[in-house]
């Protein structure tokens, strides 16, 4: 480290709907800043390299997975974490749905699940099942075997459409 | 759903919501690595990069020179603990090497072993204090497999290990422990089989692959108490691991379990927690450690990997005669891998009039091998069902009827002496002998050009554990009740442990309140593993609450003003039995606590004396292989198991599915891939290859329930059996698609191609 | 007389027996008529340092059942008992 | 990690002068989803990165003519999603959209797989049969060089000091042109190459193969173009029998080693099949019939 000491950056996003301003060093993930600096612990770290799928958030309008962002890169982004997928009142319905269905075990997949899910029923409402596994691919589950699951964003497939 | 004659529940069997369920898909749950302190500083572990390795020399100046830099632990700071057991209840761990492995002291001895840990403002500071800390180490040779250990002129990896070999001591020697079964005359019984099959089986080391990491966040009080947040099997074990290896008293230190992220045997042991007390001690604040994913791969436990040779003997009806099985486990750097349930469960599903079990623990320079989902059971069973659907093709049989045929069942011996109780063994069989699945014949024709198709059965069994667990309940004066437990509940078990209260207190399942709390507010409780948790603290649940019924009963008598005995109970109302049509529900009853004596709270204290006999599975595999490139689609599934009576159907159905996938990568992908210093060469998620969602099919599911004699409402532990058929049931559906038996786990690509170039050549 | 099955490593005391019947009402009393007949199988079954219960590592089952009061445990008249290695579990 | 500073560019002429500052220290980054992994695993170490993705001509997909040029940045969803460049080009799609898995796709780009140069990166070989032409800027200028010529080795690429991929340029399709990617991977996302094969043919009026390219990925230290693979189709009738010569010469071609994800005699045999295969489609597609 011969240069000067690297100084934290400066970052105004949106997050879940409501203005955040933050400092973050400029090496770290949004992952990192979400869990540290934004107070949201939803957004779960599994593999922090790209393959596990539990840090996915929304990160203006694509899912990505948080872990392979640089939180200075969110400057001015909108996000969508798991925190921030329930409407005011009640739930979604795809965390009904996950609720009913038993679609988790031990949970530590299920946000990532949730925010990906959400994207994939947003853009494509009539996504078939090979679809929704095709989608869902990048989120690993270790626990479920992933059948709760399917039948979880099916069912609020269902109830989405219905509106 | 096969059903025998079960009584009628009113909340048993049916799929309430989950208690613990709205923090979870709220992103609410506090998992280990989320709990935030005041001060909380990060901690980062130095890893051995040698597999075998004298450590020289350790200077930390340079790293504790860093700016940010709170604190630095080494060997030095935890000295090897004595020769001591601890009871973990269910797997029995000596201090001594669980120090050793903890960090490494004069030796490294295996790659990835904790050399060195820093404490520090951040995580990248902490990380860049690892790198300045100087460790001049002293390569020895290694050795990675059970032949290289077992070999004349290996290096020794423990110079004081003394080995158990059927009783004898031995000195020198990789082979920590040589066990052996002996039921009847094996060898005279097997000279006279008319059929005989035989193998040899190889296992690659498997990881359970949990997604989260572990982890462990520490404070050190300074009257010498410490309280450790992590993510743990079992709060009381791993605070007695902690207790013997720092040389703390128990009631010095305190586990606060949080959620879990996954653990399938794998987060019993304790790793983390005692560098992050040191670390908290000498830092004087807070520190929070979590193990990154390539450490998990390289530094926790996974599966054992290992030989197996085995020999069945029948005679020409089919009827088992004799089976012989020599056991090899890879069990890490330090001894214990699972060689006992292997030798339990290996021929557990068969009567066999005669049988030998032999099973070798061998050390060698891996990390050390845990616990993994029916430990053991799955190594050993792959070759038992591999050989099992052998025998069928001899004899020209139906693979489920050779099963059920030679099925064991109560009153059998198994070949450790054991005698079963009430088990679903036959019953699990006939469902599967009955489904839809394997009643529909397999569409061998619609194979794509090149492909081929092949349907293959396998059974599986877990014995469970039973051991101690408490719960208390406290009665509100609305009529709900709080549950206090000690299981970390990593898959639904808070909501199948209320529904036990609530089905014996005859009020809704999401009437009670379960909460899990740490290891000062609870009673003794035994590890979320062996299959124990719906069973064990669900039986202390129903003891909590019976002892509620009796108290209410005296209660409602008060207000009724006869005697106790003069009330009943069921479904949630007691009745005046000298005025029939005097009625009080469980809410009415409640709340006039406080005019009939003041509140009620109970505790459930339980040590089970077993399991019940166990949980069997069989499944049912259909597989598509295209020949030309060695890609296996798994494209229908089967699983049946004998849940005695299911708590919550939809957990038992998600543990069958879980489990059966588990299996699948297990079968078709998975393994540890070593390079020839011992590393692992494919720690990440990337190239450990867990089925994702687009490899897997729907996993049908077929609850069996045939009644745990030894469970008040006839639970049976259903968490691990799932993970033993799916292996030999896949290599037995490769066997009737490709004619080949693979004999190797796992059944890769390349594998295939290679076989299938062999069958051609 | 309960009917203990000797796991192989004791085998050799017992002159090479798989089973051997002894009396005792409790598991205690069962290991002491043990060690009159078969000298050395009391140090192989309970360690003397840590009296009162098998050896870590080793488990009796009565019955098919896990002796849970260590070497207190009562023994019916037409009992098996069994000492087997710890399981280890998931 | 070591630190390093994060500075965002805005023009071409930005992003050469940010990335000068820091010489050897400083790399672009576009999804970074290769690079931060790399960076975290301690594979080398930078003092800064220098986000291109604001860059027009960076994310910018550009026709003129048949030719399309895709920015360096871009990422691999917005180029697969293009209906144009899907009707135009499914063989660059065939790999785009395979790289990762869906929240992969959001970030990675074709640019950065190329400059990442992994023998098995998925974008690399459809862009080879493409002719695809990279576009490089830096301290002395622009310069153009064949995709085929960035990789030089597993994670080295020939981009000198201080210079980045600006676009690859995809050139008019000739008529009868088709092309196909298909790599195989022991799981069906998520997952690294074992091998993988791009073909491209050009039919002439009668329907023989009047020219065919064929390159490999992750049987050698760099995407490797199968030369005589390729040459041995030209002037033939497509058949299911030169398909399979064709796929037996490229297998030869391969120079591929045993790791964890598969062997040497596999990846051999997958070349075999997947040249085969993609043949097959790329014809299919030279014809228009649907595939």
């Amino acid at each position: 480290m011969s240069q000067a000491p690297v100084e934290k950056v400066r970052i105004r996003c949106t997050i879940n709907g409501q203005p955040a301003d933050f400092l973050s060093a400029p090496y770290v993930s949004l992952l990192e800043a979400l869990r540290e600096s934004a107070e949201l612990t939803g957004t779960k770290e599994g593999c922090n390299d790209g393959n596990c799928g539990a840090c996915t958030v929304n990160l203006n309008g694509r899912i990505v997975d948080s872990c392979l962002v640089l939180a200075a890169e969110a400057d001015g982004a909108t996000i969508e974490t798991v925190e921030g997928i329930a409407p005011p009142e009640g739930l979604h319905p795809l965390q009904q749905a996950f609720l009913e269905e038993a679609a988790l075990q031990c949970g530590i997949c299920t946000p990532g699940f949730l925010v990906a899910a959400k994207a994939l029923l947003e853009r494509e409402p009539d996504a078939d099942e090979h679809r929704i596994r095709h989608w869902l691919a990048g989120n690993l589950c270790r626990c479920t075997g992933y059948v709760q699951i399917v039948d979880a964003v099916q069912k609020a497939q269902g109830v989405l459409r219905q509106g | 759903m096969t059903t025998v004659e079960k009584p009628h529940y009113k909340v048993l069997g049916t799929r309430p919501i989950r208690h613990d369920g709205l923090d979870k898909v709220l992103g609410r749950a506090v998992y280990g690595a989320d709990i935030k302190l005041a001060g909380l500083s990060i901690g980062a572990v130095l890893r051995s990069p040698h597999a075998h390795a004298r450590i020289q020399s350790i200077d930390a100046s340079a790293a504790l020179a860093l700016p940010g830099v709170y604190a630095v632990v080494t060997g030095a700071d935890m000295p090897i603990a004595d020769d001591e057991l601890i009871d973990m209840t269910e797997e029995i761990v000596n201090a001594r090497f669980a120090s050793m492995r903890i960090i490494a002291h004069e030796k490294a001895l295996f790659k990835g072993q904790p050399v060195a840990a820093v404490a520090a403002v951040d995580l990248n500071t902490a990380q860049e204090a690892c790198r300045r800390i100087k460790v001049d180490y002293e390569p020895l040779p290694a050795v990675f497999t059970v032949e290289e250990a077992m070999a004349a002129d290996a290096p020794i990896i423990h110079e004081h290990l003394v080995g158990t070999h059927v009783g004898e001591k031995v000195p020198h020697t990789n082979v920590a422990e040589h066990t052996q079964h002996v039921l009847g005359d094996p060898d005279a019984a097997m000279a006279k089989a008319e059929v005989t099959v035989e193998g040899e089986f190889r296992l690659a080391r498997v990881h359970q692959g949990y997604i989260e990491p572990q982890n462990a966040t520490a404070m050190w009080y300074r009257d010498g108490k410490a309280t450790v947040w992590t993510s743990t099997q079992g709060s009381f074990p791993a605070r007695n691991a902690i207790s013997s290896v720092l040389r703390m008293p128990v009631s010095a230190i305190k586990v606060v379990p949080l959620e879990i992220g996954g653990g399938f045997g794998g987060k019993i042991n304790i790793y983390l927690e005692p560098l992050a007390v040191l670390l908290s001690k000498k830092a004087g604040r807070p520190v929070k450690v979590v193990m990154d994913r390539r450490s998990v791969f390289e530094a926790t436990g996974p599966g054992p990997g290992g030989v197996v040779r085995m020999k069945l003997g029948a005679d020409k009806a089919g009827n088992l005669v004799a089976g012989t099985v020599d056991i090899r486990f890879a069990a890490g750097a330090f001894p214990g891998s699972s060689i006992s349930a292997a030798s339990t469960c290996v021929f557990a599903s068969y009567r066999f009039p005669t049988a030998r079990i032999d099973a070798y623990d061998v050390v060698t320079n891996l990390t050390k091998t845990a616990a993994y989902r029916a430990p053991g059971s799955p190594q050993a069973t792959f070759a038992t069902e591999s050989l099992m659907d052998e025998l069928a093709h001899k004899l020209g049989v139906d693979p489920v009827a050779l099963r059920l045929q030679n099925a064991s069942k109560e009153g059998d011996r198994r070949p450790d002496g054991i005698v079963f109780p009430r088990i679903g063994n036959v019953e699990v069989l006939e469902a599967v002998r009955d489904s839809d699945h394997y009643r529909t014949p397999l569409d061998r024709a619609g194979a794509a050009p090149g492909h081929k198709r092949g349907r293959g059965v396998a059974t599986g069994y877990w014995q469970g554990v039973g051991n101690k667990s408490t719960v208390t309940l406290a009665v509100n004066n609305d009529g709900t009740v709080a549950l206090i437990e000690g299981n970390t509940d990593i898959g639904g078990t808070r909501a199948s442990i209320a529904m036990q209260a609530a089905e014996v207190l005859g009020i809704p399942a999401l009437d009670v309140h379960p909460t899990v709390v740490d290891t000062d507010s609870v009673g003794y409780t035994d590890l979320t593993a062996g299959s124990r948790t719906t069973y064990a603290t669900g039986a202390a649940a129903v003891k909590a609450a019976e002892q509620v019924v009796a108290e209410l009963k005296r209660r409602a008598a008060i207000m009724w003003e006869v005697e106790a005995t003069d009330v009943d109970f069921a479904g949630g109302v007691f009745t005046n039995k000298k005025a029939k049509d005097t009625k009080l529900t469980f809410k009415q009853v409640c709340a006039r606590l406080d005019r009939t004596g003041g509140h009620v709270a109970t505790t459930g204290v339980v040590n089970l004396r077993g399991s019940g006999g166990g949980s069997f599975a069989t499944h049912v595999v259909d597989v598509d292989v295209d020949t030309e490139t060695g890609k296996v689609e798994v494209i229908r599934y089967t699983a049946a198991q004998d849940a005695g009576t299911a708590v919550h159907p939809s957990y038992v159905e998600g543990q069958m599915a879980g489990g059966a996938v588990q299996g699948i990568g297990w079968a078709l992908n998975e393994e540890y891939y070593l390079g020839p210093d011992g590393s692992v060469q494919n720690a990440s998620f990337l190239d450990y290859r867990m089925p994702t969602m687009l490899d897997t099919p729907n996993i049908e599911t077929l609850i069996v329930e045939v009644p745990n004699t030894m469970h008040p409402f006839g639970v049976r532990g259903i968490g691990e059996s799932g993970i033993v058929p799916p292996q030999p049931a896949i290599a037995n559906a490769m066997r009737a698609a490709l004619g080949i038996r693979f004999p190797e786990l796992p059944i890769k690509p390349g594998r295939i191609l290679e076989a299938l170039d062999a069958q051609g050549a | 007389m309960a009917r203990v099955f000797l796991p192989v490593p004791l085998r050799a005391l017992a002159g090479g027996a798989s089973t051997a019947e002894a009396p005792g009402a409790t598991l205690g009393a069962l290991i002491a008529t043990l060690e009159e007949r078969y000298p050395g199988m009391a140090e192989a079954l309970v360690d003397p340092a840590d009296p009162g219960r098998v050896r870590l590592g080793m488990v009796a089952f009565v019955d098919s059942e896990q002796a849970d009061l260590g070497l207190l445990t009562p023994i019916g008249p037409d009992a098996e008992v069994h000492f087997l290695p710890h399981i280890a579990g998931g | 990690m070591h630190p390093f500073r994060y500075l965002a560019a805005h023009s071409i002429d930005e992003a050469v002068a940010a990335l000068a500052q820091y010489g050897s220290r400083a790399r672009a980054i576009a999804g970074g989803t290769d690079l931060l992994v790399q960076l975290r695993a301690g594979r080398y170490e930078l003092d800064a990165v220098v986000d291109v993705k604001h860059v027009p001509e960076l994310t910018a997909l550009t026709w003129k003519g048949g030719a399309l040029t895709i920015g360096a940045a871009a990422p691999c969803f917005a180029v697969y999603e293009d209906e144009a460049i899907a009707g135009a080009f499914p063989g660059i799609i065939d790999g785009a959209s395979i790289i990762g898995g869906i929240q992969v796709q959001s970030r990675a780009s074709l640019g950065g797989n190329l400059c990442n140069a992994a023998p098995s990166g998925d974008a690399i070989c459809p862009l080879i049969v493409h002719g695809a032409i990279a576009h490089i800027a830096g301290p002395k200028g622009k310069r153009t060089l064949p995709v085929g010529q960035v990789p030089t080795g597993p994670g080295r690429n020939a981009l000198g000091e201080g210079e980045f991929l600006v676009a690859i340029e995809l050139p008019a399709l000739a008529k009868g042109f088709g092309a196909a990617y298909q790599r195989f991977t022991p799981r069906n996302e998520m997952d690294i190459a074992v091998a993988g094969v791009a073909s491209a043919v050009t039919l002439d009026g009668a329907g023989h193969i009047a020219s065919a390219s064929i390159a490999l990925a992750s049987v050698g230290p760099t995407p490797i173009v199968a030369a005589d693979a390729a040459a041995s189709l030209v002037g033939k009738a497509p058949s299911a029998a030169s398909f399979a010569e064709a796929g037996h010469i490229a297998a030869r071609e391969a120079r591929p080693i045993t790791d964890m994800r598969g062997t040497e005699v596999q990846r051999r045999k997958l070349v075999s099949v997947l040249t085969r295969r993609t043949l097959e489609q790329a014809v299919a597609r030279a014809t228009g019939a649907n595939a």
